[in-house]
């Protein structure tokens, strides 16, 4: 019955389904990436499509919860024919989408699903062939962060305060810790909130009691925002540091701009960046959605100029010629970054390291792995 | 003062009140009795907008209030103090009273609450008790004093002696009759249909939702029929 | 009593029936993979709001913790077969057991309170119950289990329903069942006729949480990965939407109540921007309409002729 | 017949907050007798009932049954050990059918256990089936044999007062506690009630505690007398000798009855 | 001694915050017992209205305590409003159907008003202006605390007093209390039962909506999931404290604000809402009522 690759190939469009986050508790991932996704789409399709032919997304909601993206994922393929999907937003609904993707044959990209073992097995340790990702693993924000906090801030002291609801910002932390401790740094402490959270205050008071010399915070902007709103208020005056979930353009109604100074996050690229790939696309989205583009905007964005050039390359829509194409991508230029995929499907591209400055990212340093 | 004619009430299928006509003259006591189910609380529901009839009118002092909202019927002064008391057993006695005085904008209310403690002195002794933990007793004393409060022209009684000890039976019958005397008239509901027709003047009889006997109270009080259906003679 | 076996024969030979067209239907190919998984999922819905419809309508506790029992199960037995080998009939059972003691645990200090006050109680036992999932590295946090084998089909779950739906009726309509709905309809009444209260909450709570754990169970091997989070509070929300929409207090009416939610949560697939809305809004006019739930506290019957009858009121001889 | 003490209440107290509802009260009640609690409303006759039937704990005193203390135990094991009651207001379950009311009464003796249920063992069949039988013989005495499938709530209340004492008889209780049967029943009807009363009581051998402000019904049925004030007792006796209690008539009677 | 104060600062702030949200919760609860399960979304409406007003006043050059008042006023009277419509659309015709059945509808409600939220605003996360600048106080050196604690405690406080003394002295709350006991008696007293009620839902919807202006303010941000979370925890503060009793609702707010930020403080922040369930549970098992709910077991 693996009939969705033939039929596409017949067809006046290649179809690339969407599993994301549309509705429910982390509907701001998705729909911002959703908002990526469509622009690509449209700009790809103005230029004359892929092959001949113009893209079309199926766009599927999980309503942010595992089993509807098994169920999102299932209906894409089945129903809808798709030859590619992009999703989920996060680790854990992409993990979900991820064995039927294995099990169909269709490859699937998520933009921000940064766990490890979105496209590793974790129990066999192999690698998954059809899945991909257009973010960094955690690891290696987290060891960029450990190394500038050590040598660039010449911190001694670090605490960590993890969203101990997502596995990414646990991932980040991890690395962050081993390359801090390896650089001769100490943890003094480590602590945790949820998603949704909005009062940090008591944490706060305990992280400052620690006097650390520097505060990781690999988490989402939304509590990001207020962490070191709070943070500051309280008078805590070291630097926060962080990961692209901090990119966001509400950081600084959320922060407010005085709070934001003396932060820096890693990051896939900055907005500030002169590169002309990204001033188009920043414009761009300007354009289409009147208001600036957070992380998971670009990497949705991506995500759907990966397929493009993954079909491009492979000369052919077929699903299994596309994951083969992916696999296969080496310095592909994207708006998050120039992306060249490693045996384990993660982009190596390049960081940047970005600091809040009156009201503005200001481009710090860039990383190459 | 109350004319009802030919109403016929439903709950869903049950027909519950067959072209049910009454009348009540201004000053008078009339009684309406009937066995249990019979109608009587439907029918006072009725009157006093409770419960919607699907055909008939009712006329109060002139006016027809069919089908008008409750509170509306209160303001013209006719006062329907329920079945099983329903006093507010959150609220203080006080404010019970208060609140049966709830329409009333006049400034005369202390006066009147003045007159009822009088009148029930047990009342005054527990103004500030919440209503819930008085006895059986006190609270059918209350229910009657807070429907005084709102200066009933028309005042319906729903089985004011149920539960009560005899003795407080008989007190009640004789509140009535005073509150008859200072001249507000009484549409009476009662199970202890002796007595009610011995305060009466007029008394209908309800049965299975019909009327089917009306007449002065002591003429119906000697009646045989009555006296076996209803006296237990 | 003939007129009970007739009844209960035509029941299970529609219900074999619908396995087998359904059955026919996969082998053939024709239902597409997303319309199978929609059927085992109004299964499984089907699976929660029976039990939960047992603690709530029937022995009228107020419960809001299903999605807690559920998880029980459900991260049981997905160790069970993943980290045990377990076969999969088995581990189910384990779940199934791990989360009835659970409901025996929470079912005996709780049953002490009323109302509203219950509900707080086991909306805050489920969530505590989540917070030691997220809390727990060897289940994956917050991230959870993930790679559980799909060992989940139709044949399973239609199983599972039927023995859901069999022994909850069973019990229902028993001397037990009378015992847990007189605790409903007026426990001061109910415990003066001799019942013993709180041993049938008891038993009503850990009936119910077998079968969330049953639920959870099959749940786990449907989809791949269970995390924490889809067994938060709004879960068991959902479950008590099934319920009351259905009807409080009737079976046939929790498994309308599943097939009618699942299905328009699933057709509204395609319109992900208002799909919500119009859930929300189907949701208040079908309350609206329906108040007492599409079935009340009616149960389906197979003789057509007397439906008419039984619809005004219980008059059936 | 009237030599074995079924109930002996000592010197039982209860009181709610500050206040005393039940003070000190001692009665004892033979097998068989039918005896009469009356008192003013508040007295504390209600709350006398919830100390025998297990509702309240009492805060002083023991209660005996059968020789057994009683005080303090589950209202559902005193039913077990046969003391059956009626509520003041009727406590049926309203959306259950008349017939089910009874059956659930029943409950407590059924043999079968859950587990034959589940999996429909003949057990339960028979369990069930003697139940039903039973149910409706009980109900062929009440009269509400023909209204079975109704639902209780939908009874008028005269039926659903008998349909509580039928309940209760469900149970097969040795002592039947009735509170306020004939309240809101017409003269006519409490008479009717008065046969029922003398009639169950001879057969099925019960003994009867009964609460009641009808002094036609308590003066007629009535073997002896309790009278409660203010949570004491304040006088015991024949109806006659009750009816002439001068402190009775003060606090209770009245001057005309 | 210092960290323990500072502490225990961060908890009443916290608390007061539950307490606010839960004063609307519990006085409507206490007037016609239904879950009001949108509480938390109305409060979400309200910090919206409030957002948009304070920017539009702002854009005016307006003084920060005007911009205040005027978008909080703005905010609790359209909140009202839409409490009100809420209650006659989705509550009204369900007055005599189960309580179970009315929260459900109020399920639905918030899903509405939550999605609603989504589809109108976007999901995402944006910023609400601090309106009056937080100005720091230090106590005995190294304690901190800031104007907007202190007025946000001032506020509930008063709202909570404010509360009491309308239902427990005026006659409108006389009504509600008579409604909330027997409907049918207090029409017999010439009460308008649906007037009553709809005074209810929108004293508490204005005061949901004054909380969630106050909210957005403290946390300087918006977004239309925002009332799920504060909204449970209003909710199990009001049960905490005794469902339906106002000022059980301040205490509940309080003592839930202290005990999360307790555990948080000594390092086990992943548990904080473990722990806080588990006591109330607890207490709820030796005090079935709340803290400062009555025993009333129903009268036999
Ligand atoms: N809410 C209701 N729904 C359905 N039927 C009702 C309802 N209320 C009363 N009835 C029925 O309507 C009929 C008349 O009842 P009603 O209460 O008016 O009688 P009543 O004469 O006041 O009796 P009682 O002496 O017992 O108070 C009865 O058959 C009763 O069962
Ligand atoms: N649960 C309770 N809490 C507080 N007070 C109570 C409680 N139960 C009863 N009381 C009080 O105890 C006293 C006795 O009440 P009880 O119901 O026993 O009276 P009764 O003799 O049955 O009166 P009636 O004839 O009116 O039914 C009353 O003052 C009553 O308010
Ligand atoms: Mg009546
Ligand atoms: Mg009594």
């Amino acid at each position: 019955k693996q009939t969705s690759g033939n039929s596409a190939s017949e067809a006046k469009t290649i179809k690339i389904g969407i599993d994301l986050e549309l509705s429910g508790g982390v509907a701001a991932f998705g729909s911002s990436a959703l908002d990526g996704a469509k622009l690509a789409v449209k700009e790809i399709n103005a230029k004359g499509g892929v092959l001949g032919k113009q893209l079309e997304l199926a766009i599927a909601d999980n309503a942010s919860k595992a089993e509807e993206s098994t169920r999102a994922i299932q209906k894409l393929i089945s129903d809808d024919k798709v030859v590619a999907v992009i999703g989920a937003a996060t680790s854990g609904n992409t993990l979900a989408a991820s064995t039927v993707a294995m099990e169909k044959k269709i490859p699937l990209i998520t933009p921000s699903g940064t766990a490890t073992k979105v496209t590793v097995d974790e129990r066999t340790g192999k690698v998954k062939d059809y899945i991909f990702r257009t973010c960094f693993i955690d690891p290696f924000q987290g060891t960029v962060m450990g190394n500038f906090a050590a040598k660039d801030l010449k911190a001694k002291t670090a605490a960590i305060y993890i969203d101990s609801s997502s596995d990414y910002s646990k991932g980040l932390a991890k690395s962050f810790e081993e390359q801090f401790t390896k650089n001769g740094g100490q943890i003094v402490t480590k602590e945790s909130y949820q998603q949704k959270d909005t009062d940090f205050k008591a944490v706060l008071t305990r992280i400052k009691d620690k006097n650390p010399d520097v505060i990781y915070v690999p988490g989402y902007y939304e509590e990001v925002g207020k962490i070191i709103k709070q943070g500051r208020e309280m008078g805590i005056t070291v630097p926060f540091l962080g990961g692209d979930g901090w990119d966001a353009p509400q950081m600084f109604e959320i922060a407010g701009n005085e709070a934001l100074n003396n932060t820096f996050f890693s990051n896939h690229y900055s907005s500030e960046d002169t590169s002309p790939e990204v001033q188009k696309f920043v414009e761009n989205f300007k354009k289409e959605y009147n208001k600036v583009p957070d992380g998971f905007a670009v990497l949705g964005y991506d995500s759907v100029q990966l397929i493009a050039e993954a079909i491009k390359n492979a000369g052919s829509a077929e699903p299994t010629k596309i994951k083969d194409a992916l696999a296969q991508i080496k310095n592909f230029k994207t708006v998050s970054g120039t992306i060249s995929y490693n045996e384990t499907h993660d982009p190596i591209k390049s960081a940047v390291i970005i600091e809040y400055k009156d009201g503005k990212q200001s481009f710090k340093t860039k990383v190459n792995p | 003062m109350l004319k009802v004619e030919n109403v016929n009430v439903y709950y869903g299928a049950i027909h519950a009140l067959k072209d049910v006509s009454i009348q009540v003259n201004e000053g008078e006591i009339v009684t309406l009795i009937g066995a249990n189910g019979a109608g009587k609380t439907t029918l006072l529901k009725t009157l006093s907008g409770l419960l919607t009839p699907k055909t008939g009118t009712i006329t109060f002092l002139g006016k027809d209030i069919t089908g008008i909202h409750a509170p509306e019927i209160v303001k013209s002064g006719l006062i329907h103090c329920p079945e099983g008391r329903r006093v507010f057993a959150n609220l203080s006695v006080e404010e019970n009273l208060e609140l049966g005085a709830y329409l009333r904008k006049d400034r005369e209310v202390k006066e009147d609450m003045e007159q009822i403690y009088s009148r029930f002195p047990r009342l005054r002794e527990r103004k500030r008790q919440q209503a819930g933990t008085l006895s059986g007793g006190e609270q059918q004393m209350l229910a009657i004093g807070r429907a005084l409060m709102g200066r009933p022209k028309l005042l319906l009684l729903d089985e004011p002696s149920m539960g009560l000890a005899p003795i407080l039976v008989q007190e009640i019958f004789n509140i009535i009759q005073e509150i008859n005397q200072s001249g507000t008239t009484v549409l009476l509901v009662e199970q202890n249909a002796n007595q009610a027709l011995k305060i009466a003047n007029r008394a209908y009889v309800l049965e299975t939702g019909k009327i089917v006997l009306s007449g002065a109270a002591n003429v119906l009080r000697a009646s045989e029929d009555v006296k076996k259906a209803y006296l237990g003679a | 009593m003939m007129r009970k076996n007739k009844n209960f024969i035509i029941g299970v030979l529609i219900s074999l029936f619908i396995y087998l067209v359904i059955q026919v239907l996969i082998s053939m190919g024709i239902l597409s993979d997303f319309w199978i998984s929609t059927i085992i999922l109004i299964s499984i819905n089907i699976i929660l709001g029976v039990s939960l419809n047992l603690i709530n309508g029937f022995t009228g506790q107020f419960s809001i913790g299903h999605a807690g029992f559920m998880s029980i199960g459900a991260y049981l037995s997905a160790i069970m077969t993943l980290d045990f080998n377990l076969p999969f009939p088995l581990a189910l059972l384990v779940g199934g057991i791990a989360a009835t003691m659970a409901g025996f645990l929470i079912g005996v200090p709780s049953l002490r309170l009323k109302g509203d006050y219950l509900a707080i109680a086991t909306l805050g036992f489920g969530e505590i119950i989540r917070i030691i999932w997220l809390n727990t590295e060897y289940v994956g946090g917050a991230s959870g289990l993930s790679g559980i084998p799909a060992l989940t089909n139709w044949t399973w779950v239609f199983i599972w329903m039927m023995i859901t739906i069999l022994v909850v009726n069973n019990f229902v309509n028993s001397t037990h069942g009378r015992a847990c709905i007189s605790i409903r309809e007026n426990e001061i009444a109910a415990e003066a006729m001799g019942i013993h209260t709180t041993k049938y909450k008891v038993i009503a709570f850990m009936i119910g949480s077998f079968f969330a754990g049953i639920a959870g169970g099959l749940s786990a091997h449907m989809f791949y990965i269970i995390n924490p989070n889809s067994f938060n509070f709004m879960k068991s929300f959902e479950i008590l939407v099934i319920v009351v929409l259905g009807g409080l207090g009737s079976t046939s009416g929790s498994i309308i109540g599943a097939i009618v939610l699942t299905m328009i949560f699933t057709l509204l697939q395609d319109y992900p921007e208002i799909r919500m809305i119009i859930y929300s809004l189907l949701l208040i006019l079908m309350m609206i309409f329906r108040p007492k739930g599409l079935m009340g506290t009616r149960e389906f019957s197979f003789q057509l002729k007397k439906r008419g009858e039984q619809y005004g009121k219980h008059t059936s001889a | 017949m009237a030599n074995t003490l079924l109930l002996d209440v000592k010197q039982v107290s209860r009181s709610f907050g500050g206040l005393k509802a039940v003070s000190d009260v001692s009665i004892q009640i033979y097998q068989g007798e039918l005896i009469g609690l009356i008192g003013p409303n508040g007295a504390g006759k209600t709350t006398l009932f919830n100390l025998l039937t297990g509702v309240y704990e009492p805060s002083e005193g023991q209660i005996l049954f059968k020789q057994e203390s009683i005080g303090g135990l589950k209202p559902y094991k005193i039913t077990q050990k046969g003391a059956a009651r009626t509520f003041q207001n009727i406590r049926l379950f309203g959306n259950l059918s008349v017939l089910d009311n009874v059956k659930i009464a029943y409950h407590q003796r059924s043999k079968h256990s859950i587990f034959a249920s589940i999996f429909r063992l003949p057990s339960h069949f028979k369990g069930e089936q003697e139940m039903t039988e039973q149910g409706m013989e009980l109900l062929k005495i009440f009269r509400l044999d023909h209204k079975k499938d109704e639902l209780a709530k939908n009874l008028p209340y005269g039926e659903q007062r008998r349909l509580e004492i039928a309940r209760a008889l469900a149970t097969r209780p040795k002592l039947l506690l009735l509170d306020e049967p004939a309240a809101g029943m017409n003269p006519q009807e409490t008479q009717e009630l008065m046969q029922l009363i003398r009639w169950i009581r001879k057969e099925f051998d019960l003994t009867i505690l009964l609460i009641e402000h009808d002094m036609s019904l308590v003066m007629n049925v009535c073997d002896r007398i309790y009278v409660l004030d203010q949570g004491q007792l304040i006088a015991q006796g024949t109806p006659a000798e009750i009816q002439l209690n001068p402190r009775v008539i003060e606090a209770y009677l009245g001057q005309e009855v | 001694m210092e960290y323990i104060t500072q502490q225990l600062i961060n908890g009443i702030s916290v608390g007061s915050i539950y307490a606010l949200i839960a004063l609307g919760y519990t006085m409507v609860y206490g007037i016609i017992k239904l879950i009001n399960f949108a509480h938390g979304d109305i409060f979400m409406v309200g910090a919206f209205v409030g957002l948009v007003s304070a920017k539009m006043f702002q854009v005016q050059g307006f003084d920060p305590i005007w911009v205040f008042i005027f978008s909080i006023l703005l905010s609790m009277i359209v909140s009202a409003i839409l409490g009100v419509i809420i209650e006659r659309i989705a509550y009204k015709p369900l007055r005599n159907a189960s309580r179970i059945s009315i929260l459900i509808t109020a399920i639905g409600v918030s899903f509405l008003l939550e999605n609603g939220g989504i589809f109108f605003i976007g999901p995402q996360a944006q910023g609400f202006p601090e309106i009056i600048p937080k100005k720091q106080y230090h106590l005995f050196g190294s304690i901190q605390l800031d104007s907007n604690q202190i007025m946000i405690l001032g506020v509930t406080f008063l709202l909570m007093v404010l509360l009491q003394l309308i239902v427990h002295k005026t006659k409108i709350g006389k009504a509600m209390r008579a409604v909330s006991f027997d409907m049918e008696a207090a029409h017999l007293m010439g009460i308008n039962v649906n007037t009553t009620i709809s005074a209810t839902f929108a004293i508490g919807s204005a005061l949901a909506a004054a909380a969630g202006v106050i909210y957005g303010m403290t946390y300087n941000s918006f977004d239309p999931l925002m009332g799920i979370i504060p909204g449970l925890k209003a909710f199990v503060a009001a049960v905490l404290g005794g469902i339906g009793i106002i000022p059980g609702a301040f205490i509940g707010g309080l003592f839930l604000g202290i005990i999360e930020t307790t555990v948080s403080s000594i390092g086990y922040s992943l548990w904080r809402d473990g722990v806080a369930f588990a006591i109330l549970i607890l207490i709820l098992i030796f005090k079935p009522s709340g803290l400062f709910g009555k025993n009333v077991r129903e009268k036999v």
